[in-house]
């Protein structure tokens, strides 16, 4: 049964060739089909896996394709691995993934590049996959990679406008610098351990080196610059905001469910490893309270709706890195998933409001749309609670774990609860600040136009409203994996969390959506008239700007970098050589003049240079 | 012997250097022919009557009454006096005098120190040689004669 | 027999091609790829032999040896193993590729171009076979000569001075590594009393310690050169972008091969203690080689002189590898030459495409093709993707290795040329942003010239089609490859005490 | 049969060199120019012929009569060459002839 792992990516792939190489020949209606039917298949494969393990008692599953690179001693195989952990990401992908394609058929109809949409979805997916089951790390930077490329092919969707292409390579190059931390990290793992097959590589690990071991912190350190990269967290996180630039359901799927999750899926898969460097590991923690904090300020300040979703996502990604660094490792894993369901419905709606409305992403410029849009209210209303925490929503649930976790820590513990806390507060207010100005209030601008929608659009929303309420029902099957991790976070549960906790981990949120209510809704504060205070103007426009981290890497990087480049256009070493082309042309000038064609002068050259010989030898 | 030497030796010095001092070709011409019988005696002193002879014969007669009559068919008259004097600056000789002197003393000091028995070395002996051993030197000669003859002719052909 | 067939069937093919010119002007084209064929052929008899066994380090899988200027040591001495072949099979693709990008392009003087085109394979073949080192020098200099007309007569505006800068930097560092030949025979004939430029034979020789570094060093100018290597490689941008397409395919895909050939078959072998020591100098400039370049290229407008520059880029992988010294860093460095070969090679064909197409090679002049030349757009995609390093494709096999073994070695070299990925990534992608995305120009009626540009046609799309397998073939598979040379590797760094030699320096 | 110390034969001979040296540099005049190289020429002769003395051998004798030769065809040759400058310029004057530089 589990033979079939392989055929997982295999359906993808097949739709990606397909429609690669046939894609300008089919019909709008058999792309769609290939497009999204392959990814259904992918689902059902995923279930049919499933099934067995879960009924089954959980065993880890390894299925070896082939060997892939065999040198020395350095072996990498096309090997796939299944545990539980992997089996939360394949539902993820292919589930999620499969309503988001479903989606798009309807989303993308008119879009004279379809079939190149589809085509890379499906590289995309197919990649995704290849990253969650790889059984080694080279293979799974094999994902990493292709799920990056197939990212910046997407943003750059529209291509006839330069600024995409600009936010595409942003996205590339940025984590970029995060895959190549990682690629060092792999050559420290493989030169020092022996392998990159990732069980025995933690094996190795556990056995050889130390906790708090100078190994195990470089590695760690590497594969989290790599984390942080791909998972767009503090400092690498500028390029997700612009990544909005291409077609919404990329967003839903790459931008907010899947890719941008990898990060966090990297650290729990090489937990082990982190366990080894607690330094590290709190270092994580900390990343993801910076972000998810930074990321939250920032998201109260934007005006376009996808802009204040990416933030959004960051800030939840944050959530999970500070879950991951807090030793919370299922409750991260678990956020993942919750934050898969609600953000890409939110996404979804977006797309909806974006499309009904003919591209408008200014959300100052909706306003009431509650009874013009009725299922992209839905699926925002739905989406905004479980974002902000509301009480027995997914992401409830969820977050509550991770704050638990972050109890847990002996030492810092509190200040991480704390800042957790402050984040869903301004989770609450920004979340629903969204709700009220785009779906409520007075119309401010598109007063005409009705709802673009049809089964293939509304038939996702609703399946992941659902998702997005009831899913923190669900158990995912990541005991096993997480085993030792567990018992350790449980022991510490019974004692540190006392009711008081609980109920502020409640009400934070909901305060924070009264904020957004009385502000946005109710007008009893206004916005405007905070804005008159010089030092709120401030803060506004500095965290509008994303805590200016775009200037400054520009002043950094980019500005140096372009000057660089500039300043030795013409290859520096290449003058050594026109210096010494110079010098033989100024010889040749010389010498010519000497070839004055007056028979005397030649015969006194000689005469020297025969006195000059003579008078070698005899006075020598 | 010896007083034969040392004579023709002077004279051919000073001839010699009036050659290179004269402003008349034909004049300078005549020192020429004079030098060379004068190292011709310097060669009968030496034991070499053959040599001498032809130092006399071809050299002083043929050659320098080739010299002759190429300047008279020249016709280098007193235009060409005045000339050579307007070329002969005494900055000129400066430079060449320095050189010769520095080589010639660079010569002098790598002489060997010896002293030459003469013996005569009779016509027998040189032509021995010359039809012996050397009748491959004496052909390429014959030859280089033959190609100067043509290209004489050839460059002084009137087109 | 194989082998002198090889050369044999390029050297007449070549004069054949001429002498058909004046037959039919069509004819010399049909000629070359007929003889491209044949050798094709030979050589894929040469790929069962090595599937045979017999590959190692002087275990040939196929020689000839007949004797030439017997009282000097010279002989005719041909023979192949395991690397051989795959550097052969890579001349052979290329030269077919060349010639099938050459097809229409070249209408002027034909034959004498198509005459050219196979004696520079020829002395490509040779090189790579030729193992009497006084041969090898001599098709080392066979290559260069009708390279030159190639540049000098068929290529673009400034091709004299390119033409002329490539001829005296390969021959000027050609004529180094003949005194260090020589001076090898020469204490060759010190220690074993006769002169040999039998390879087997200068294995041997022990070089004084005082002048082995310097004899080494010759070998290494002409090698560093031809690779190339900072501080040897200007001649490569300006040869690169004057070069007709199929020069420029040649050079990238198949002559620079010969440097690093060269290294790993004659210099670290013949010389492995001034190896030992000179290899961190090496690592150095192979990591200034691999960022400088990049950035350099970053800065060019001419498309083909920015390719040229990466192409130096990543040759600095090949050099980094070699003189790591380990098999995983050889492994890579082949992969990495087989890989650049085509990608670069695809690369160059692109860029010819398009001055074939709209008669100018300045991307500031270019913007959003996707519209119009939608394939063309995919193919350049593809292959800058694989130029980046994406895995899944055979460069980022060979960097991956090439970089793995270096930093067993060493840990700053590895980490600093780890860089130069990022950099890959941001001048491959900004040669796809500048020419293929971005507003259309014909679109906005801002410039009529691009009216002419058309999509690729089906004898393009077969051959890029053929290079992309081949990319991927080594990216997925590249077991294949890695096969063929694994026995010839191993053999070479067991062979020698070098790697004693190599782990004493490094420890320092 | 009396000596003469071989060093005074050969220093008769440098000097005819050394003077014959300084009047090929210092003459414009080709004639002259010519006529001094016979005098070199003479010089080297005269070295050959001292040499066969103080050896007793008669190879030296031979030397000059090839000396002999080459100075009779140089001058056929030479004076041929000056014959026909002179037609075609007007001039013994070397320093005009410099039509030979690049």
């Amino acid at each position: 049964m589990f033979e079939s792992l392989g055929l997982l990516p295999t359906f993808p792939l097949l739709g990606f060739l397909t429609l690669f190489l046939a894609g300008g020949f089919l019909p709008r209606r058999m792309i769609g089909l290939i497009g999204a039917g392959s990814i259904g298949l992918s689902f059902l494969v995923a279930l049919s896996i499933v099934m067995p393990f879960l009924s089954g008692d959980s065993e880890e599953v390894r299925h070896v394709v082939y060997t892939w690179l065999s040198v020395g001693n350095f072996e990498s195989t096309f090997g796939l691995y299944l545990d539980g952990l992997t089996v939360v990401m394949i539902l993820v992908i292919t589930g999620v993934g499969f309503l988001i394609h479903l989606y798009s058929t309807g989303f993308m109809i008119d879009d004279p590049s379809f079939s190149r949409f589809f085509a890379i979805m499906n590289l995309f997916v197919a990649s995704m996959l290849i990253l969650v089951i790889a059984d080694n790390l080279l293979l799974l930077y094999l994902g990493w990679e292709g799920v990056g490329l197939c990212s910046y092919l997407l943003i750059g969707f529209w291509y006839t406008d330069p600024e995409n292409g600009y936010a595409a390579r942003k996205a590339f190059v940025t984590t970029r610098v995060g895959d190549t931390s990682m690629a060092i990290g792999l050559f420290l793992l493989f030169t020092q351990l022996g392998t990159l097959d990732i069980q025995s590589l933690l094996v190795f690990a556990q056995d050889r080196w130390d906790i708090g071991s100078g190994f195990a912190i470089a590695a760690t350190l590497l594969l989290l610059g790599g984390a942080v990269g791909k998972s767009a967290q503090l400092p690498l996180q500028t390029w997700l905001p612009d990544a909005m630039a291409g077609p919404t359901p990329i967003s839903a799927l790459i931008h907010a469910a899947t890719m941008v999750t990898a990060g966090v899926y990297l650290i729990a898969r090489m937990h082990p490893l982190f366990e080894l460097a607690p330094n590290v590991q709190l270092l994580v923690a900390l990343i993801g309270l910076a972000t998810l904090l930074i990321a939250g300020f920032t998201a109260m300040t934007q005006h376009d709706i996808k802009r204040i979703l990416a933030y959004s996502t960051i800030s939840q990604i944050g959530y999970m890195f500070l879950g991951l660094g807090v030793g919370a490792w299922s409750a991260s894993i678990f956020h993942l998933m919750t934050h898969a369901f609600f953000k890409a419905l939110l996404f979804l709606g977006a797309g909806t409001v974006i499309l009904s409305l003919h591209h408008e992403h200014d959300i100052f410029k909706m306003g009431g749309k509650w009874r013009q849009l009725p299922v992209a209210f839905a699926s925002f209303m739905i989406g905004s609670l479980a974002l902000a925490a509301f009480p027995f929503t997914s992401g409830y649930f969820s977050k509550d774990e991770i704050l638990i976790g972050a109890l847990a820590v002996e030492g810092v513990g509190l200040w991480l609860w704390l800042g957790g806390v402050v984040g869903a507060f301004f989770t609450g207010i920004y979340s629903f600040r969204l709700v009220f100005v785009v779906f409520f209030g007075e119309s401010r601008g598109h007063h005409d136009e009705g709802e673009v929608t049809g089964l293939a659009m509304a038939l996702p929303l609703f399946v992941l409203m659902v998702l997005a309420l009831l899913g923190g029902f669900i158990h995912i099957p990541v005991d096993n994996v997480f085993s030792h991790g567990a018992a350790l976070g449980a022991a510490h549960e019974e004692h540190s969390v006392s009711t008081f906790m609980h109920a502020v981990m409640i009400v934070v949120p909901l305060l924070g959506i009264g904020v957004s209510y009385l502000f946005y809704c109710a007008g009893v504060f206004s916005v405007s008239s905070l804005m008159k205070l010089p030092l709120a103007k401030t803060l506004h426009s500095f965290w509008y700007s994303g805590w200016g981290f775009d200037c400054l890497y520009k002043l950094l990087f980019i500005s140096p970098f372009l000057w660089l480049s500039k300043v030795n256009r013409r290859d520096v070493v290449d003058t050594f050589y026109a210096g010494i082309v110079v010098l033989s042309v100024f010889g040749n000038a010389v010498s010519v003049r000497s070839q004055s064609g007056l028979l005397r002068w030649y015969i006194l050259s000689i005469v020297i240079g025969i006195v000059l010989l003579v008078s070698l030898g005899a006075f020598l | 012997m010896s007083f034969l030497f040392y004579a023709g030796g002077a004279v051919a010095l000073i001839s010699t250097l009036f050659v290179i001092l004269q402003t008349n070709v034909v004049h300078a011409l005549i020192y020429l022919v004079l030098s060379l019988l004068a190292v011709a005696v310097v060669f009968f002193s030496l034991g070499a009557p053959f040599v001498a002879l032809l130092e006399a014969i071809v050299y002083a007669g043929a050659i320098m009454v080739l010299f002759l009559f190429v300047v008279m068919m020249l016709n280098l008259g007193q235009t060409t006096r005045e000339q050579e004097k307007a070329w002969l600056p005494p900055r000129v000789w400066l430079i060449p005098v320095v050189l010769a002197t520095v080589l010639l003393s660079g010569l002098l000091s790598s002489f060997p120190a010896n002293s030459i028995e003469v013996t005569e070395v009779g016509v027998m002996e040189v032509s021995g040689l010359l039809f012996g051993p050397y009748v491959l030197a004496v052909e390429l000669a014959s030859f280089l004669l033959l190609a100067g003859l043509i290209s004489a002719y050839h460059l002084a052909k009137s087109r | 027999m194989i082998l002198l067939s090889l050369v044999g069937v390029f050297f007449f093919g070549g004069l054949l091609a001429w002498l058909s010119e004046f037959v039919d002007v069509r004819l010399p084209r049909w000629v070359a790829m007929l003889s491209a064929v044949i050798c094709a052929g030979l050589i894929s008899r040469l790929v069962f032999m090595v599937d045979s066994g017999g590959v190692g380090l002087l275990g040939w899988v196929d020689e000839f040896e007949g004797s030439w200027i017997p009282s000097l040591g010279i002989d005719f001495f041909f023979a192949a193993d395991g690397l051989t072949v795959l550097m052969l099979a890579l001349t052979v693709l290329l030269g077919i590729v060349s010639i099938a990008s050459a097809w229409d392009e070249i209408k002027e003087r034909a034959g004498f171009f198509y005459f050219n085109l196979l004696w520079t394979l020829a002395g490509v073949v040779g090189v790579f076979t030729a193992l009497d080192l006084f041969l090898f020098f001599f098709f080392w200099e066979v290559m260069l000569i009708p390279m030159y007309f190639i540049i000098a007569i068929w290529g673009h505006e400034n091709r004299r001075y390119a033409a002329t800068k490539f001829f005296i930097f390969t021959q000027v560092t050609g004529m180094m590594m003949l005194v260090s030949l020589l001076c090898l025979v020469y204490f060759h004939s010190l220690q074993f009393g006769e002169f040999s430029f039998n390879y087997n034979d200068l294995l041997r020789v022990d070089l004084p310690k005082s002048i082995d570094l310097w004899v080494m060093l010759g070998f290494f100018a002409a090698f560093a050169t031809k690779l190339p290597s900072v501080p040897f490689h200007s001649w490569l941008p300006d040869a690169h972008s004057q070069a007709p397409t199929a020069g420029s395919v040649l050079l990238a895909g198949v002559l620079l091969k010969t440097g690093a050939y060269g290294l790993i078959r004659f210099t670290i072998p013949l010389f492995p203690q001034a190896t030992a020591l000179f290899a961190p100098i090496a690592m150095s400039l192979a990591v200034i080689s691999i960022l400088y370049c990049a950035k350099v290229a970053l800065a060019q407008t001419d498309i083909k002189r920015l390719i040229a520059y990466t192409s130096v880029s990543h040759m600095g992988f090949v050099l980094l590898g070699i003189y790591a010294w380990n098999e995983l860093g050889l492994q890579g460095a082949v992969m990495t030459m087989l890989a650049h070969g085509l990608s670069a090679a695809a690369l160059f064909m692109l860029a010819g495409g398009l001055q074939h197409r709209i008669h100018t090679r300045d991307m500031r002049e270019m913007s959003g093709f996707w519209i119009v030349a939608p394939k063309m757009a995919v193919v350049a995609l593809f292959f800058s993707v694989a130029a980046l390093g994406l895995p899944g494709l055979g460069n980022f096999v060979g960097e991956f290795l090439a970089l793995l073994g270096a930093f067993s070695v060493s840990i700053p070299a590895a980490v600093i040329a780890v860089l130069g990925v990022i950099f890959a990534s941001v001048y491959s992608l900004w040669v796809m942003q500048s020419v293929f995305q971005g507003p259309s120009l014909r679109q906005e009626g801002k410039d009529s010239t691009h009216e002419a540009l058309l999509d690729l046609d089906r004898r393009e799309l077969f051959f890029y089609g053929v290079m992309m397998i081949g990319l991927l073939w080594m990216g997925l598979y590249p077991q294949t490859f890695l096969d063929f040379s694994s026995g010839v590797i191993e053999d070479l760094v067991m062979s020698d005490d070098a790697a004693a030699l190599y782990a004493r320096e490094f420890s320092k | 049969m009396d000596t003469i110390p071989f060093e005074h034969g050969l220093l008769l001979a440098s000097a005819l060199f050394a003077l014959g040296l300084v009047g090929v540099t210092t003459r414009r005049n080709i004639v002259f120019v010519l006529m001094s190289l016979e005098i070199m020429l003479n010089a080297t002769g005269l070295v050959f012929v001292v040499g066969s003395s103080k050896w007793g051998h008669a190879d030296g004798q031979i030397m000059f009569l090839m000396i002999l030769t080459l100075a009779a065809a140089e001058v056929a040759v030479g004076l041929a060459l000056i014959i026909q400058l002179y037609r075609r310029f007007k001039t013994v004057d070397i320093d005009v002839l410099s039509q030979l530089k690049g």
